[in-house]
């Protein structure tokens, strides 16, 4: 099972900035292991945001977002003490939501 | 391998008492060397192609050791000469090969890891801490630039075997420099070196540029 | 850097350019690692550390929670600035790496074989031990290296530690010194700490545990020097050695009074 | 999943109608989203041919777009790039990477009060152009920075 994400948000003015951490291989499928087998693709394809219901980002990434991945964006509308839910989906069919509170 | 090469008088000024003398104070006087050394033979295990024997310390490397880089003027002659008779010259006296070659070395910092497989060839790591070719960016400072180094220099007969020599057995000039002796201990070969001659000493190598 | 080249070598002084392209890679370098270093991925291994660390497991069914770092039973806050120290209760001096692995076999039952089957995280992940040494270095984060020396086996070690530091050795003649006991020298475009002052120890103190982006994976200072000793055509120094912690405490009582900002994030 | 790239230029050739079925509320955002995931756009190989895929194929260069990445990236295996639009309505921003086996690595769909900032990491094979290509009040711009991707030390 996938681990937690680390997710920032914070309000600085009227935006809401997001940082957050995800825990994934970001495999390519074209690297091969020590035996020389090609080790199968596995990455993140989906990432998307949340704020009270709305959708407030979406990514769409391949295979080349380097590993343990990092994201961040800024949105307006958010308050102290709201959640930011975040959910990625991979091409292997996991998927993980967290959620952090805007600090 | 290394040891079976180290000439003779070497181990004569090994044995000589003036350098066995402990460097530290008399009142706090602990063999911290000696201690280390005895934790050293504990703590590490042979792997892949790198043998306990590795530990084991040369002539010159002791003589360097025991003196933190800097043994007695006298001995340093001595055994410069001694590392400079190990150098040995190509056959047909041709020092230079080619410069694409050598550059292709220079960037190759493989060889001599327990990560490496057995036998030859290496890379002769230069770019590690020379700068060399002005088009490669990525050059490490811990030895001096060796750019434009024929053009400065010259390119006569002199300076190549002074670069052949050098890279043979850098020992032989600065008895505790930081560079390997790569001709000396069987890393590089004669026609590697060769192409390290060129690529500091041919007019057209971009070094000269 | 190239253009810049050009132009300095028409002005014929070429011989400042090593300087002056070293200053800019560096430079830009340290820009972009300090945009990582704020959102480190070693964060997501210190918060695995720090769930290992609370919840029960192994033969005993115990938490790490009594794991005494040298400041008592639990307490983890500050304990990683201050090692490797002298652990009386297995008399040797020991670094935060060999500590932890102590507590979970002595708090959770397992054999000190199982443990350190896998030292080092590799493709096929990272073990248990490395995410809680990750997790006890972060909570040392922002605070004052201050790696204790009253105790004789700790000023041993250190002095041996500087023997080792400066031993030359191998096919190469290389010393732990050659790279590392000098200032402001780089291989290739990495910079090389100088060892032998607090200024330059403190960056290898805190940049291991680092999160290293060659494979993406999180190292400990155990795995950093096994793999100095490899570049530096040693044998392998055996896991957990008093050699290793040897030439951690050297380093460490060196970065005395930096404050450590690890866990790194590495080339 | 099994969305091909046929289907979805069928379905109207851009990620942005998925945007519209949301705010209609005919599809949850989350299933949408998920859907959208264009084999096609993230399999191209060439700069053109991503952005013939992506619907954009001569985009405006601009300085409204900025591009923040390292001049040496220090390891290709995490190079940091920030993409600013200070384009009015900006809709899509995407990372092109010239160099790399597959060209497109990300497209960030940039919804009303969202700003248009976005940064993640990267992984690059080689010294390559970094392209950020925008999608503005229906329109294409794109501005890029290359980013020179070193060789490490001790031979690796």
């Amino acid at each position: 099972m996938a681990d937690p994400m680390k997710i920032r948000a914070a309000l600085q003015g009227d935006v809401v900035e997001v940082r957050v951490l995800m825990a994934h291989e970001m495999e390519t499928g074209t690297r091969k292991d020590a035996s020389g087998k090609v080790i199968p693709a596995h990455f993140i394809q989906t990432v998307s945001a949340t704020h009270n219901g709305n959708t407030v980002f979406s990514a769409h990434w391949g295979p080349a977002i380097a590993k343990n991945p990092f994201l961040q964006f800024k949105f307006k509308g958010g308050s102290k003490g709201d959640k930011v839910q975040i959910t990625w989906t991979d091409n292997q069919g996991d998927k993980r939501t967290d959620e952090a509170t805007i600090s | 391998m290394i040891r079976s090469k180290i000439p003779l008088r070497t181990l004569a000024v090994l044995a000589s008492p003036a350098l066995l003398l402990p460097v530290a104070a008399a009142d706090d006087y602990r063999d911290y060397r000696a201690e280390a050394m005895a934790m050293v033979k504990r703590d590490f295990q042979a792997k892949g192609i790198a043998g306990l024997d590795r530990l084991e310390q040369d002539g010159v490397q002791a003589v360097c050791n025991r003196t933190g880089n800097h043994p007695p003027a006298d001995v340093v002659r001595r055994l410069e000469q001694d590392q400079m008779a190990s150098v040995r010259f190509p056959a047909d006296g041709k020092l230079m090969g080619d410069w694409k070659e050598g550059e292709k070395l220079a960037q190759n910092g493989r060889g001599f890891t327990w990560t490496d497989k057995p036998g030859l060839p290496v890379g002769g790591n230069c770019y590690n801490c020379h700068q060399i070719s002005p088009k490669e960016g990525s050059y490490g400072t811990v030895g001096p630039s060796l750019y434009l180094f024929g053009k400065k220099r010259g390119y006569g007969e002199d300076i190549q075997k002074y670069v052949y020599s050098k890279i043979y057995n850098a020992k032989a000039y600065n008895l505790c420099s930081e560079m390997p002796r790569f001709g000396y201990i069987g890393a590089l070969q004669e026609q590697q070196i060769r192409h390290l001659v060129a690529l500091l000493l041919d007019p057209e190598s971009p070094v000269n540029q | 850097m190239r253009a810049r080249f050009i132009l300095a070598a028409t002005a014929g002084i070429a011989l400042a350019m090593p300087v002056l392209a070293q200053t800019g890679a560096s430079a830009d370098f340290q820009k972009f690692r300090d945009v990582m270093e704020e959102d480190n991925p070693a964060e997501l291994f210190e918060a695995r550390g720090e769930a290992y660390w609370k919840t029960p497991s192994g033969p005993k069914h115990a938490s790490l929670e009594q794991c005494d770092l040298g400041l008592g039973p639990g307490v983890v806050a500050g304990a990683y600035v201050q090692m490797p120290r002298y652990f009386a209760d297995v008399d040797k001096v020991m670094d935060a790496e060999s500590r932890v692995v102590h507590c979970m076999v002595t708090l959770q039952g397992l054999t000190y074989e199982a443990v350190t089957r896998q030292p080092f995280s590799n493709q096929s992940g990272t073990p248990a031990h490395v995410n809680v040494v990750t997790y006890v270095a972060g909570q040392s984060r922002n605070m004052p290296i201050a790696v204790p020396q009253r105790h004789p086996k700790e000023r041993e070690m250190y002095q041996i530690g500087k023997e080792i530091f400066n031993f030359r050795a191998g096919p190469y003649d290389f010393a732990c010194a050659t790279c590392h006991g000098t200032d402001g020298k780089r291989i290739r475009m990495q910079d090389l700490p100088n060892l032998t002052r607090p200024e330059g120890a403190i960056k290898a103190v805190q940049g291991w545990p680092g999160y290293r982006m060659t494979g993406g994976l999180m190292l400990t200072s155990q795995w950093r020097m096994n793999d100095c000793f490899r570049q530096q055509r040693f044998p392998e120094p055996k896991y957990l050695s008093d050699t290793v912690t040897a030439i951690l405490t050297y380093q460490a009582v060196n970065a005395k009074g930096q404050i450590y900002r690890g866990p790194g994030i590495k080339r | 999943m099994g969305y091909t790239r046929r289907q979805a230029l069928k379905a109207g050739g851009s990620l942005g109608l998925f945007s519209a079925l949301v705010a209609l509320g005919l599809v949850k955002p989350g299933d949408a989203w998920a859907q959208a995931w264009n084999k096609g756009v993230f399999e191209t190989k060439s700069v053109a041919d991503a952005l013939k895929a992506l619907g954009a194929s001569a985009p405006t260069m601009t300085a409204d777009v900025i591009v923040t990445a390292p001049d040496i990236a220090e390891n290709g295996a995490m190079v940091n790039v920030a993409a600013v639009s200070k384009l009015p309505k900006t809709q899509q921003i995407a990372y092109l990477i010239e160099k790399n086996p597959n060209t497109v690595t990300a497209v960030f769909d940039i919804p009303p009060g969202t700003l248009p900032e976005v940064q993640t990491r990267v992984k690059m094979g080689q010294t390559s152009n970094v392209m950020v290509l925008v999608k503005a009040d229906g329109k294409y711009y794109a501005a890029q920075k290359e980013v020179k991707v070193t060789v490490g030390g001790c031979g690796g």
